[in-house]
């Protein structure tokens, strides 16, 4: 193209005094930024198709590279903004809808950052997590209304069935063909060695890892790809999902180019089709029919295994899970807007669903007011940053956290947000062969099991300081909550008080 | 005793070892000082790459090394199952080049003497500069 | 206790205490050498000679060896007979071994050559001490001739040259180094060597010596102050073939280095080997070959069992400045590079699917991988010959041999 | 003004003692207020309470409810409410005694009563759910009037002050009882309010509780959902309701009880020490009933018809001692409130966090 409407989003900064021309990001760069000439014995660059992934930064032994923002500008304007426009100049170009990855990226309130935790003093002691037991296994699954004796008057502890987990954190719902292979064994392996669960997400599950089936949640989404009997025997669970924070209200389409023959096997379509997820499960128009699959998929696996149902936080989620909890369904998966994605449509992405925390919030109270909470697990997902989310969460009522994106860090996700070009320089959002091996899942999983385990740590530490030795009696807790500067009807929806109160 | 191991699954072909080796090896402090002004130190671990495969291939430290059996001066030595070169009594002869069945032993820039892995333990680097460089694993240090 | 007695302390008797010392810490160790030096490494001499190595860096292992290894060595006698189970030494003493190695090494071979007699400061080239008997003679344009374009007649002459000598070598023969290198590969070494100041004279020999000077057979005639004659070597096996042993152009031994003889092991440039690149016996006078076969006597001699196999011809070797390095055999069907004006030739022979040969000059970088393929006897058909002729690497080899290889990982093919 | 009970939580620590008959023999309530007032330094005066049990044998057939009234207003509505409900067989005025350090007292009613039967029939509930409501009811709904006692052949007697001085107020030497529990308060930030003092009642079951439990909201929001009203927001009354709901409604045994509400931790669980079933029945419980897991540090005597529990959490982050002498069981938060009353106790020890004491009469 002869004029240039936008310009690269990136500036490559090369300090030729450190560059000792090894060449690694010119091998590392996929979007092919850095080159070396040989004739002038320099390293040069070209920035047009830099996505800021950081790789060349973090492969390079010397340091000497730097990505930094394009300081070209636009007349600045605070209501065109640079961004605005650039998107009205590229779909001026192609005519096509805008597509993103991972989650929404906006100046929309972070409502974890405006919730403070509580700490014991002199009333009641603090307790030392590296002196006392610490505890922060959970259950989910439904819990029986009464207790039910044998004839001989003992207990009898018959109980549905019930996912463990030795700490409150599941890997998100990410399938292959959006992650690689070895992303996929890495969380696999990870979740076996932390006694949690990932989650296969729609693209059915690789033969190679059935052998971690006892630590997997099998998915079953709109496009049913790769589910069969033995992937739903294989699974701990079974997740039924109805909708996903980044896109709700649309389906997925993984394009043909990434259907090779591993994925093309696992999701059981012909290899170069198109994976596409429609948007409505057409088997589900309504609870009722939602109901239906539950049991259907229930009676599939001999009642052996709890559903897992999936929904994206809307407006008017409390009612909907409400619904659900009364489906049969044993564990409620919400996903907050600012859940990851691999590819979305931007507009979409940036501006459908609501904030986890407040569909947390009024989810688990309307469950209460019902009498119903026990009837199901809560678990909720989208943008759970770190162990003080966690903690959070859990005491605004949740069982439990699913991660994501800080699963992805942890395997070196810079989070470019370019997923869907296919050509993750961390192997991780990639099919090619090349890139994908970037990922050793050696390396991957203990990333994964060390985050995991260092949030566990964090999650005891903070409860200790509150005076609380196990992870339940933090859940709901939301005594232990302030926000602040947070409205009154903020806090009335997160039935939290003011800090200070 | 630990050797180093590669596995071609996880090599990148980043070259990188062979820049952490030669830095460790060249004398230099640090890498960029190692490089500076247009210098090559020459790195005693080579990536061999090719149709989709690529994999960093150092001294082996045979239980039966052939270069030190053939070793004319006896340069070579043997310790603690680490093999290395006395290069003050190298003369440059490269009958051990002739020997090593994977092509491990290197000559120097000057062509005078030879020059070879000796897991780092010379240098001052503790680790094999290699193994610690890997971004990916592709070679470790193990016990097998 | 076993008493051990190596006669000969080079590549081979060292080989040998040291396969000994790995199986029995106890026995005694006796060698007897003729020489008065501490274990020396013999092809360094020209090294010597030329001034790059030291008095103290000729020797093959530390001085600390024969004491740590718990060695009695008889400096400067020779070993006269060998009888019953003792060695007899010159002088009439017996040393007793339960376990002997021979390892006697060759001698310099002084051909019939007319009015040789008359020369005074005639030499060879095989020992320390005759290096430094020429090192007494020579100065700057000292006149030297050399009669032999073999591995040590030219590997005098460039120590000499470095010296600043005025050397010219005659060989009857057509071409330069004819055991080791082919003709293309000879006339490029040959060039090399001419292009530094060295006269080659080949197809001649010398038909008369005067005290200074040669006549040739060409009509020419060469004066000389001192005179080389590196023609070749004979091996030294007297002692066996007088004990009753058998005998060819070298000593007799099973792949153990036992000769027929009870108790008594042979090793080194004395003994005939198996060259399994041309599946012939012959003699491979090699350091790398006296050690190791030394080191299978030794262990077998100490009652571990032991066998020296694949053994191939294999030189490395540089002259003035110009590397090659060559192994196996050149009969069979050729690949060939050759960049003359570089001084580059590469030649790879195979045979019956196999790599049986190759000639590297100029660039040796990794020839090992080459000469593991003659050894081993890989199959080209499990190779990527095209890989392999562009330069040797790990990367011809199937994935099953990389992962065996490098990444200690046994897998099948 | 400073917020009271049920408008704001209120943490607070003190003193408790309690002891029990196990042959069921009365005895006078002037010995449980001499052994709560050696732990005077435990209180601040802002609230001492002491449950009897066994003390009103001749309505032993009849709920015995004491209630505070702020208002003659709020004794009508009351009254009119228990008539709707229940067959009043006997009302009066609790009788004190004037005590110059117990002030601004409410009015003190008692009322022995039966439901009406086509009351019950028509609520669809059994006896003690219904009785259980009309007090919630009463609590929740009539403004200024508050049941603090409620059981059969038993009664709560608290106020503001200190319980020495309480127990005189209450003229608990007038009666006798087969157990008896006793609380100083020491609450923090308050001037405390006579309805928030202990024990906290309902039915027969009466806690008293030293501590301040971290899991406060937890176990509130969960127990909520079983038509639970936690109007004082205080420790004690949420234990209680755990009491009943797990006891009486759960119909699980106060040893069961006590694995829920200070459940062994996972490591013990895992430790080999239990038998397979009873560590699936820890698991499950653990589990099933998680959100009425008890953290953070309490010690509590709860009184129960024809019997005493005392339970520590499982850290044993507060004093409890017990003690034994022939039939009587002794339970303090300090030694000293037991040897004021029983010198010579035949053995004296203290309970390991999480594991309970429970004493019933012989009898039952």
């Amino acid at each position: 193209m002869a004029l240039n409407y936008y310009q690269p989003l990136f500036e490559v900064i090369r300090d030729k005094e450190r560059c000792i021309k090894c060449q690694a990001c010119a091998r590392q760069c996929a979007n092919l930024v850095h080159s070396y000439d040989e004739e002038l014995d320099v390293m040069v660059s070209d920035p047009t198709e830099c996505v800021d992934c950081q790789r060349c930064v973090s492969i390079c032994p010397t340091r000497a590279l730097k990505i930094t923002d394009n300081p070209n500008t636009f007349r600045r304007n605070s209501n065109w903004s640079m961004q605005i426009m650039t998107e009205v100049y590229k779909q001026a170009d192609s005519g096509g809808v805008l597509l993103s990855a991972m989650g929404n990226p906006k100046e929309y309130p972070v409502y974890w950052d405006k919730i403070l935790l509580n700490a014991s003093q002199v009333t009641n002691p603090p307790i030392d997590p590296l002196r006392e037991p610490m505890e922060t296994k959970v259950f989910l699954g439904k819990k029986p209304r009464n207790v039910k004796f044998n004839k001989d008057g003992t207990v009898n502890t018959d109980i549905s069935p019930t996912l463990e987990l030795s700490t409150p954190i599941m890997f998100s719902a990410m399938s292959y063909g959006s992650i690689s292979k070895n992303a996929h064994e890495s969380l696999a392996r990870a979740a076996t060695e932390l006694g949690i669960y990932y989650n296969t997400g729609e693209g059915g599950l690789h033969r190679d890892f059935y052998k971690y089936g006892p630590n997997t949640i099998v998915q079953v989404a709109s496009g049913r790809f790769g589910v069969f009997k033995d992937y739903l025997e294989t699974g701990a669970a079974v997740e039924i999902k109805m909708g996903q924070g980044a896109k709700p209200g649309i389906g997925g389409h993984l394009p043909g180019a990434k259907i090779l023959e591993d994925i093309s096997k696992t999701r059981m379509i012909p290899m170069g089709a198109d994976a596409i997820s429609p948007a409505p499960h057409h088997d589900i128009y309504s609870i009722e029919d939602l109901r239906q699959l539950v049991y259907s998929l229930k009676e599939a696996t001999c009642y052996k295994k709890p559903i897992i149902v999936k929904i994206a936080a809307v407006h008017n989620v409390a009612a909907i899970a409400s619904g659900i909890a009364r489906s049969g369904a044993d564990i409620i998966a919400i996903d907050g807007y600012r859940g990851g994605t691999g590819a979305a449509p931007t507009r979409i992405r940036d501006n459908v669903g609501i904030p986890i925390e407040l569909a947390l919030a009024s989810v688990d109270q309307r469950l209460r007011d019902e009498g119903i909470r026990n009837e199901v697990s809560v678990v909720v997902a989208g943008s759970v940053r770190s162990s003080a989310d966690v903690v959070k969460a859990i005491a605004l009522g949740a069982d439990a956290v699913y991660i994501g994106t800080a699963a992805l860090l942890a395997l070196g996700c810079h989070l470019c947000r370019s997923c869907q070009t296919g050509k993750c320089n961390w192997g991780i959002a990639t099919q090619r062969p090349d890139l994908v091996k970037r990922l050793n899942p050696e390396i991957g999983y203990k990333r994964l099991v060390n985050l995991v385990h260092a949030w566990d740590h964090e999650i005891k530490e903070m409860m200790g300081g509150m005076g609380i030795n196990s992870i339940e009696a933090l859940r709901g807790n939301r005594l232990m909550l302030r926000g602040i500067g947070l409205t009154e009807k903020e806090l009335e929806v997160l039935g939290i008080q003011h800090a200070g109160q | 005793m630990k050797k180093v191991y590669v596995n071609e699954d996880w090599c990148l072909a980043c070259h990188l070892c062979e820049y952490y080796c030669a830095a460790a090896n060249s004398g230099a402090p640090n890498m960029i000082k190692a490089f500076a002004g247009g210098k090559k130190p020459i790195p005693r671990i080579k990536v061999e790459e090719g149709s989709g495969i690529s994999f960093a291939v150092q001294c082996r430290h045979c239980d039966e090394p052939l270069c030190v059996k053939g070793c004319i001066t006896g340069a070579l030595s043997v310790k603690d199952g680490v093999i290395s070169c006395d290069e003050s009594r190298c003369v440059g002869c490269y009958t051990c080049v002739m020997s090593c069945p994977y092509g491990c032993i290197v000559i120097s820039e000057d062509s005078k003497v030879i020059q070879k892995c000796d897991l780092c333990v010379k240098n001052n680097n503790g680790d094999p500069a290699c193994v610690k460089g890997c971004p990916n694993k592709a070679i470790v240090l193990e016990e097998r | 206790m076993t008493k051990y007695v190596i006669i000969g302390n080079s590549a081979a008797a060292i080989g040998a205490v040291q396969g000994i010392r790995e199986y029995d810490k106890e026995g005694g160790i006796t060698i007897i050498t003729d020489e008065p030096h501490h274990t020396y490494s013999r092809p360094l001499i020209s090294y010597w000679l030329e001034g790059k190595v030291a008095d103290d860096k000729m020797y093959y292992r530390g001085e600390d060896f024969y004491k740590e290894n718990n060695v009695d060595v008889l400096f400067s006698r020779r070993a006269e007979k060998i009888e019953k189970n003792s060695v007899v030494l010159d002088g009439g003493d017996r040393i007793a071994f339960d376990k002997l190695l021979v390892a006697t090494g060759s001698k310099p071979f002084i051909p019939p050559m007319k009015g040789l007699d008359k020369v005074k400061n005639s030499f060879t080239f095989m020992t320390w001490d005759s290096a430094k008997a020429i090192k007494k003679k020579v100065k700057k344009n000292t006149k030297v001739l050399i009669i032999g374009a073999g591995l040590i007649g030219l590997k005098a002459a460039e120590a000499l040259h470095h010296l600043n000598a005025d050397i010219t070598v005659v060989d009857l023969a057509d071409r330069i180094l004819p055991s080791i290198l082919d003709v293309r590969a000879g006339e490029i070494m040959q060039k090399h060597i001419e292009s530094k100041g060295t006269k080659i004279i080949l197809n001649t020999s010398v038909e008369e010596f005067s005290p200074n000077s040669a006549k040739l057979t060409n009509g020419d005639t060469v004066d000389f102050d001192i005179l080389i004659t590196a023609v070749g070597v004979r091996p030294n096996t007297e002692l066996i073939s007088e004990a009753g042993g058998k005998v060819e152009r070298g000593i007799i031994t099973d792949d153990t280095q036992l000769t027929t003889l009870k108790n008594i092991y042979a090793a080194g440039d004395c003994t005939v080997s198996h060259d399994c690149s041309t599946d012939t016996d012959r003699i491979l006078a090699l350091l790398p070959n006296a050690f190791m076969q030394g080191e299978v006597a030794g262990k077998n001699m100490a009652g571990a069992e032991a066998h020296y196999q694949n053994a191939i011809p294999m030189n490395a070797i540089g002259f003035y400045g110009l590397h090659i390095i060559t192994a196996g055999s050149y009969d069979g069907e050729e690949y060939v590079e050759e960049d003359a004006e570089n001084e580059r030739y590469k030649k790879l022979v195979f045979k019956d699917g196999l790599l049986k040969g190759y000639i590297l000059m100029g660039d040796v970088k990794r020839a090992g991988i080459y000469t593991s393929m003659i050894k081993e006897r890989i199959p080209l058909d499990n190779v990527d010959t095209d890989i392999m002729k562009d330069s040797p690497q790990m990367l011809m080899f199937g994935r099953a041999r990389r992962l065996e290889k490098l990444g200690g990982i046994a897998v099948k093919e | 003004m400073l917020e009271k009970e049920g408008q704001i939580r209120i943490p607070s620590g003190c003193a408790i003692s309690g002891f029990i008959s196990r042959d069921g023999k009365r005895i006078c309530g002037d010995r449980i207020v001499k052994s709560i007032s050696y732990m005077h330094d435990r209180s601040n005066g802002l609230g001492g309470g002491f449950a009897g049990y066994g003390i009103y044998p001749e309505y032993k057939e009849q709920y015995a409810f004491h209630i505070f009234y702020d208002s003659n207003d709020a004794r009508v509505e009351t009254e009119r409410f228990l008539d709707r409900h229940f067959d009043v067989v006997n009302l009066s005025r609790i009788p004190t005694r004037k005590h110059p350090n117990i002030t601004n007292e409410p009015l003190i009613w008692r009322y022995f009563l039966t439901p009406l039967p086509t009351k019950l029939a028509s609520s669809q509930l059994d006896e003690r759910e219904f009785v259980a409501q009309c007090v919630i009811n009463i609590n929740d709904r009539i403004h200024g009037s508050y049941v603090f006692s409620s059981g059969k052949n038993m009664g709560v007697f608290k106020a503001v002050g200190f319980p020495e001085d309480v127990g005189e107020f209450y003229r608990l030497d007038e009666y006798a009882g087969y157990a008896w529990t006793a609380h100083g308060r020491y609450p923090t930030n308050t001037p405390g309010w006579w309805g928030g003092a202990h024990p906290f009642a309902l039915l027969d079951y009466t806690i008293v509780h030293n501590g301040e439990i971290s899991s406060y909201d937890a176990n509130r929001r969960y127990i909520e959902m079983y038509g639970y009203k936690c109007n004082l927001l205080t420790d004690t009354e949420v234990i209680t309701y755990i009491f009943d709901f797990l006891n009486r409604k759960q119909k699980l045994s106060f040893e069961d009880i006590a694995k829920i509400i200070a459940a062994p931790f996972w490591t013990e669980i895992d430790s080999g020490k239990y038998s397979e079933s009873e560590k699936k029945k820890l698991k499950y419980f653990r589990n099933v009933f998680s959100s009425l897991l008890v953290t953070g540090p309490f010690s509590i005597i709860l009184g129960f018809d024809g019997g005493l529990m005392a339970l520590n959490d499982r850290l044993k982050l507060r004093s409890m001692v017990a003690a034994e002498k022939d039939d009587m069981v002794y339970l303090a938060s300090e030694e000293c409130a037991i040897r004021a009353i029983c010198p010579d106790a035949d053995k004296v020890w203290s309970p390991r966090g999480g594991e309970p004491i429970i004493v019933t009469l012989n009898d039952k």
